[in-house]
């Protein structure tokens, strides 16, 4: 039986890297929830006379800071997503991944009104040193990217149609309903190949005639 | 030597389902680039529409060489053995039609002229063909599509288009009405017409104030 | 021999079943005819009308002797029994007597006249009858379908008929609010009668500027 | 409104009929699930000296004599049962109905190794002045009857498994095999006509088979 | 126009639909019947066997004329479009015919003796045909069945009967461990024959101490 | 542009996927085989069992290339990522390898040997390996063998196969005992283990008799 002495130390450290990654993927999410909380609050504070920049560059700012303890948490766990270990914890990794990818585009587009690249997202990524490709702490998969940006429209959704209230909404909620139609296009082809993406599309879908209506509704 | 034989006849049925499976993802590339196109209709000017039928149109008229290699892969008489591997892009097929077509004149597009549109052969009956069902889906995408432009057509400027649309969908709804549906996914989806109808009928109203 | 006689029983409530059926089927066309005549009321103006009901009321009561069969078919006792199979047709039948009355002269049709108007006879109570619930659906649809109605005639010009349908709708409503209804589908479908008052209110007001 | 009066009066009888009978169907259930526990009892203590009747018909005369309280209920909700109104409420009346039929159909098989007639069932529903026909409380329907004895087939196995330990228990466990057999064989014909029978069916073969498997057991 | 063709198409379906259907309420009473008969095997000395057999064999004839009527209303080339209809009964008289068969000499039935033996011919093919995936099923509800058998054969005293059962069941099993099968019921259903063969070789076991 | 770029991404994994996908193609065919051949020790004397293995082990030696074909497919550090597809036909093949070794000397094969005889190379590790979790579903699948085996045989007159079958099962089931595993598939696995420990043990039981 003493093969299996072996077998048990690994099966112990699999077991505690499987529980580590969960609870870190838990936490990783709060932050992004409280900090797309955030960007909609600030975003959508009436702008104050002598402020240098408007609510959604500053809303972006300070999403982006709140959002650099995500990339910290994953310097600290780089030993265990390393590697080959990334893709056996993918499944423990991705849930939290995609509210930060959700999170990070969405302050991404408050301040550009475009969406951000997979690149940028994998750049937010790094190694303590900052260098590239080499010190990737793990790879950002096509999934999760696409994934994360799709959960993207739903907040977008809520953006749009809180705006139309303001002062401008309208011009506002017209540019966001034509991210929102581009995302549902350009994510339509990619369907097929990630699991799971269909689904969101509907919801983008129902996102979307949620604002036509609305805006719709402002102009008759 | 009895289930020897089974297994050939069970490995030629899964290569023959391998090979249908590769045109089917053509047909539903294709399907897909058709919709990303016709989905632009909701946010441009009408001027444009003509334009935008152009590109969709070379697209559709692309499918019938795969429908006609599809046909060659079934074997005889066995069209409803292998249909559901192609349902759902036929039937997004037959949307992409029948919306082409309203959008170009306005009209109906029947199911014999559907299927001609698809390069559909009527020789080919046993191993592909339209049949009513998929036409009829295809129909009611249509008028969950016709809801939707009514409201962006408004919001563009554009307060012809839901006149329009509403006297198109309502001939088709009743028609709708009169068909003695099974109690399956088709009724369930004519059911909830009557709320894209009404959706259009208040929009007409709206744009009549 | 105690099997042998409950597979007599099954086998003659299995028959029944296959008689009172082909009669159902009977009623459902009927049901559609008259749909889909009623359906136009929402495109004509309201000089029309009294032609469209007339040609509604034959078929209305061209029910009747249907009703008759099938109160025949129905053992004693047993209505509620069988009545799970006609009851959408029942209730669509409710619908339009109630439709075509308020279309006549706006008065709101009473379970009594509506029974009548089926041709439902009081002595067959056991066997075939019009349930308080089913009256109250057909109501409920009737609700539907005037909010809709409301839209549509002021479409068409017509700013009285919204006026009509409000006081109406409202008399209805508050009739069910005094009801007791538990979590079933009558109470859900009641729940949803809010929006169509709400849309009907709505017009009113916009006619009304 | 005032039409709607009446019908308010109308629904709310309704109502509370409905839940009379849903209370009463729980009571009959207990009564009858705790008569079955009781027969399962008595009928498997061993025989003593100087019984006069073996324990299985002294089980059953208890249980019938326990089941009086149920025919006793369904006299007194007759009201609520009368003509048309046991088909209106036949949904709330059926699930007590069944576990009547179950303890009532085992009471009998105990005493008489035989299955009880729908005449029989029907007959412990009479009126107080216990007439025929024209006196019954409610008609038994096919269905509950069929339902009801298919519900025995599963206590039949425990009984036999059980029996298996005790003296002559293979020859009883055998007899009860053959019933099983004979209920399956007997029932099957009517599965497309009765609404959950063929559910029931399968449970009524797996029974048969755990008896078949342990009285193989014993055998070998 | 279109839409009262495309009526009359699905009405015309939906009247072959009930056609069929009767027919297969047929084949279900005879396939409750002949299992009703086999299930006695379990309970009844082998000498009775043969005599239990010959009363089986004419109901499974007489099946010949009703797959006969279903291959005449099936319409040419659709199989495959209504075969879900009688799939379950086919199955079951796959099972039957094979159980007679093992039970007269012990021997295997074929694919094509089975289509023999239900009377099915080869020129039906486009209409009525017997595909090897039902055959199959047919042979793992025997499997089932025999691993009963075993049990109760030897309950009876019939030591002989497990070991005639261990080595055909075993031929079968190696020869489905061979096949190429597909993720489905069909696949899920030979994983648990494992159990069953495991069953008749502990039956074996146990008469062999 | 960064669409276009996750495109290719996607292009080339699916690419690759379906090169994978042929190479677990052939190994699940091997796979059958060689379960095909092992089948059989249940049904003949040990005498033949040699020349039984020595049927298999070509086969088992087969896999290498195929194994190096895939660990040349994955790229480097995507082990993980892709050992879905193969993970079924490799725990095979560790019970394959297992069983040889049991059937050929009575000893338990080692990760290290099942590896080196799966032709696993230690450098290919980032891209193939052997994961103890599927080698311990071999030995799992091997233990419910053996169960089988000490079953048959006893039937075949082997009386000496139970005992060996049981300190051997007893040393594997006493190490498994030791591993802290999660509630997942191995973990359900392993508590069934218990059956086939017990039925082993009766077995030895009866035959000491």
């Amino acid at each position: 039986a003493s093969i299996f002495d072996a077998f048990r130390a690994e099966i112990d450290d699999h077991n505690d890297r499987r529980e580590r990654l969960i609870k870190a993927s838990r936490d990783i999410t709060n932050i992004s929830k409280k900090t797309i909380f955030l960007l909609h609050r600030i975003a959508l504070s009436p702008p104050r006379d002598g402020d240098a920049e408007s609510p959604e560059v500053s809303a972006s700012k300070k999403g982006r800071a709140n959002l650099v303890q995500v990339r910290d948490m994953y310097a600290k766990l780089k030993d265990d997503i390393a590697g080959d270990r990334f893709w056996r914890y993918e499944g423990q990794v991705s849930p939290g991944l995609q509210e930060y990818i959700e999170a990070l585009s969405f302050a991404h587009f408050l301040e550009h009104g475009t969406l951000i690249t997979s690149e940028d997202v994998q750049r937010t990524l790094l190694g303590d040193d900052g260098q590239p490709a080499s010190r990737l702490i793990f790879p950002l998969t096509v999934s999760d990217y696409l994934l994360g940006i799709s959960d993207l429209t739903g907040e977008l959704m809520r953006y749009a149609i809180s705006s139309l209230s303001q002062r401008g909404g309208r011009t506002k909620a017209m540019s966001t309903l034509a991210f929102v139609r581009m995302c549902k296009g350009d994510f339509d082809g990619f369907t097929p190949q990630i699991r799971n993406l269909s689904k969101k599309q509907s919801v983008t879908t129902q996102s979307m005639k949620k604002i036509e209506d609305a805006v719709y509704a402002i102009v008759v | 030597a009895d289930l020897e034989l089974l297994n050939e006849r069970l490995e030629s049925e899964s290569q023959l389902r391998e090979k249908i499976k590769e045109q089917v993802l053509e047909l539903d590339k294709k399907s897909r680039v058709m919709l990303g196109h016709l989905n632009k209709v909701h946010s441009i000017p009408s001027s444009e529409v003509p334009n935008l039928l152009a590109s969709v149109r070379p697209v559709l008229e692309s499918t019938h060489s795969i429908h006609q290699t599809v046909s060659q892969l079934v074997p005889a008489h066995q069209f409803w053995r292998w249909k559901d591997m192609w349902t759902n892009g036929l039937r997004s097929f037959v949307f992409v039609a029948a919306f082409v077509q309203f959008l170009t004149d306005g009209t109906l597009l029947s199911l014999a002229d559907t299927t001609a549109q698809l390069g559909i052969k009527d020789e080919w009956k046993d191993r592909f063909a339209l049949p009513v069902e998929d036409y009829l889906h295809g129909l009611i995408t249509l008028v969950n599509e016709l809801s939707r432009l009514a409201v962006n057509s408004v919001t563009l400027g554009n307060f012809e288009e839901p006149l329009k649309i509403s006297a198109f969908v309502k001939d088709i709804f009743s028609g709708f009405t009169m068909l003695n549906l099974k109690n399956d996914l088709l009724r369930r989806r004519f059911d909830s017409l009557k709320y894209d109808v009404k959706k259009i009928e208040e929009i007409v109203y709206d744009v009549s104030l």
